[in-house]
């Protein structure tokens, strides 16, 4: 009884730790270095007036989204375009949910068998991912077409276009990766990685698959359909108040489970070095609880170093043109994807 | 949640269609491209084949323990033939030009 | 007393009829469309239950993630008016319902009559690996290479079949006429 | 006491399978066709994954697959239909598309 009573509580924990972290600090954290690097970039200062260093602007304009009128356009389909932000967090925080933030660990001895430090611990954790991140498309339809305004439509017809094309690309990507490890459980595949991380035979998908994750989450020099100078800011252009807010904070969300994908299909997740493992390093990571939190925060780093360079290069490339971005997808990254599951199956053959 | 701590202080104009300040022009159900007809039609047969790449990339492993890669690789060559013929006919097509 | 799994079957089975018909007599194709996602879901979530945790998956991700896009990209595309749709019923539904209510109960009375089709569903032999990802691949590459690859033919045979009905003449697709097309229904509905 | 059974399965399927083909013969609209004609795809992949359970081999599963592979290529190539439809006539009503009859 009191083991289930563990097991529950464990769970729970589990829970409101990955949610808090994500929605309540990743995400907010996330926007305020996006501004601050912003500033860095453009030679100017970025917040400063809101806590130490503008720290918690991004509190306080949660604050301002939350007490904003709730304005609801003339023109709008009512059902549906209240419906589509709550779309967009659904895939955000489902996808989420299965994505493993640590190794599989008895927290110092807490426990007999080892736990998996993810929300839900799935075998098909992978291919979840995969088709809960495709329905995303879903609130950027909706939002566009209820909207009813020709700008918002348009955008998401973009938007839409594009994320698919990418997916597909990602989607190649990472059947190579399936190939390499051999699994679709994500703790799988970093086990996998203890000899050697899939960047290095996998170099072809990687570069396939990280301008997939940028075109997904519409981000520059993917973000043709917020297009400000075209196209207003695309399909949520008659969103205000929190309903502008869902979208925008299931966009720095999804940011963060890409980046999360990327550490662990590319970058041996929480392993230590390529070629050299935690146990190497006469720590274990399993049993004892400085193990795990050292190699939990690794994996963080990784994933933060990830997030960094989307603000990186979001405020240092410019955006593409339409056509280009298309023939990217199409034209280079899926043969390139294409050829590249050949090699690998090849070289594993023979 | 905002509806009880938001202001309610409507006036007509600002439930209009967002158009930079002016009224809005042209008709708001216009049709859009057949591209995005093709962009879409192209994802879902190329995402099926990725479906169906995912179960043979996943047992390759096993098969190859067994001593059938090479069998399984022949399986797999033929069916990614048989998808780059797709892609290249859609390409001598014109399918994947944005800008015809 | 019903089993926790038999309560829930029975439950996404009444949501799943619901969402059915949602999806066959809403009026407006796009509302069928958002409901058929439901639908899948539910579907998806029945599979779980029935051990095949694979299927369940694919189900997502091709019916709910591509397929459906698909009808959306074309709804949203057309943007048709009530008119263009054709609104009203081809065919009354009250006969349907006879018709269906016919077979149903002749079906009834067959499942009454065959008590094996009653009873409870067996006991899996290799519950722990039945319907995942690793057995379902093995077994597909094992004794059915030829419907993998087949399958591969048939969706080449799309891309191809696609290609000939929208590229036939890529200029008018949408060069002058569409707009003059265009602009011409737009003149109707504004006559209107 | 009531057990899930393959009976009560093959009724979902049989519901399914008859809203969307209800659905398919009462609509007007060719997009609502097709869509129906998914929802009857759908009860037929509950018949064929109920089956799998019943017999507990995998065949079901793949016959799923196959299925799901015939109903992508048919919405590709019968929305192709539609949109080549609608640029010939200005609408998609199936009670107007008559050219091939007699």
């Amino acid at each position: 009884m009191s083991d289930m009573a563990v097991m529950w509580l464990f769970l729970l924990g589990k829970i409101l730790l990955f949610f808090g972290i994500v929605f309540g600090i990743v995400a907010p954290i996330m926007i305020w270095v996006e501004r601050k690097v912003a500033g860095l970039v453009q030679d100017r200062i970025g917040p400063n007036r809101v806590g130490p260093f503008g720290l918690l602007q991004s509190l306080a304009d949660g604050i301002k989204l939350l007490l904003k009128e709730p304005l609801l356009p003339r023109e709008v389909n009512k059902p549906y375009y209240l419906l589509a932000p709550i779309i967009s967090v659904i895939p955000a925080a489902l996808s989420f949910a299965v994505i493993p933030f640590g190794p599989p660990t008895t927290l110092g001895g807490l426990f007999e068998t080892p736990q998996r430090l993810q929300i839900a611990s799935l075998n098909v954790g992978l291919l979840f991912v995969l088709a809960v991140t495709s329905l995303s498309v879903y609130s950027v339809v909706l939002a566009g077409w209820s909207s009813n305004n020709k700008y918002s439509v348009l955008g998401a017809l973009r938007a839409s276009a594009q994320m698919i094309s990418y997916e597909l690309a990602s989607g190649l990507a990472v059947v190579s990766v399936i190939l390499l490890s051999g699994s679709v459980d994500l703790v799988h595949i970093v086990d996998a990685q203890q000899k050697i991380w899939f960047i290095f035979p996998g170099i072809l998908s990687f570069f396939v698959f990280l301008p997939a994750i940028f075109a997904e989450t519409n981000r520059i020099p993917f973000d043709l359909p917020e297009a400000e100078a075209e196209l207003v800011v695309g399909y949520h252009t008659e969103y205000s108040g929190i309903k502008f807010g869902l979208f925008f904070l299931s966009e720095y969300s999804i940011m963060t489970t890409v980046s999360a994908m990327a550490v662990l299909f590319f970058f041996g997740g929480w392993e230590l070095l390529p070629g050299f493992t935690w146990a190497q390093a006469g720590i274990d990571i399993q049993n004892t609880l400085i193990g795990t939190v050292l190699a939990t925060s690794w994996f963080a780093l990784k994933v933060i170093v990830f997030l960094f360079l989307f603000v990186w290069v979001r405020w240092t490339l410019p955006r593409f043109r339409y056509d280009q971005l298309m023939g990217l997808g199409w034209k280079r990254l899926l043969p390139i994807a294409i050829f590249n599951i050949f090699i690998i199956a090849g070289v594993m053959a023979f | 949640m905002t509806t009880l701590l938001g202001s309610k202080r409507y006036y007509p104009k600002k439930t209009n269609p967002y158009e930079c300040g002016i009224p809005s022009e042209g008709a708001e159900n216009t049709r859009f491209s057949v591209k995005f007809y093709l962009v879409a039609v192209s994802f879902l047969l190329f995402d099926i084949e990725t479906v169906f790449l995912v179960p043979w990339a996943l047992s390759f492993q096993k098969f190859r323990h067994q001593g059938d890669g090479p069998y399984l690789f022949v399986v797999g060559a033929v069916f990614l033939f048989v998808l780059t013929i797709g892609l290249v006919y859609e390409w001598r097509k014109g399918l994947l030009e944005w800008n015809r | 007393m019903m089993a926790p799994a038999d309560i829930l079957f029975f439950a996404l089975a009444a949501l799943i009829l619901l969402t059915g018909a949602l999806v066959a007599f809403r009026p407006r194709p796009i509302e069928s469309a958002l409901w058929l996602i439901l639908n899948f879901f539910l579907t998806s979530a029945l599979y779980v239950l029935l051990g095949a945790h694979f299927v369940a998956v694919i189900q997502v991700l091709v019916y709910a993630g591509a397929i459906v896009v698909l009808f959306t990209f074309v709804i949203l595309l057309l943007n048709l008016n009530p008119q263009e749709l054709g609104a009203g019923q081809a065919v009354p539904w009250t006969s349907f319902v006879l018709l269906i209510g016919t077979i149903t109960a002749i079906l009834l009375c067959f499942h009454v009559a065959t008590p094996e089709l009653l009873r409870p569903l067996p006991k899996l032999s290799h519950p722990d690996t039945f319907g995942t990802v690793e057995s379902f691949s093995v077994y597909l590459l094992k004794n059915y290479v030829w419907s993998f690859e087949l399958a591969g033919v048939l969706l080449l045979l799309a891309v191809i079949g696609v290609g000939l009905l929208a590229y036939r003449k890529p200029k008018s697709v949408h060069g002058s006429s569409q707009q003059k097309d265009s602009s011409k229904t737009q003149g109707q509905k504004g006559a209107a | 006491m009531v057990h899930v059974s393959i009976a009560h399965i093959l009724f979902l399927s049989f519901g399914l399978f008859c809203m969307g083909g209800c659905g398919f013969l009462i609509r007007k609209n060719a997009l609502s066709l097709l869509i129906c004609l998914e929802l009857m795809l759908n009860g037929v992949n509950v018949a064929l994954v109920g089956f799998s359970r019943f017999y507990g081999n995998e065949s079901g599963h793949i016959l799923y697959f196959l299925v799901i592979t015939v109903a992508a290529c048919e919405t590709a190539v019968g929305l192709a239909v539609v949109l080549n439809l609608f640029r010939l006539k200005k609408n998609i009503r199936m009670d107007e598309a008559t050219n091939l009859k007699g």
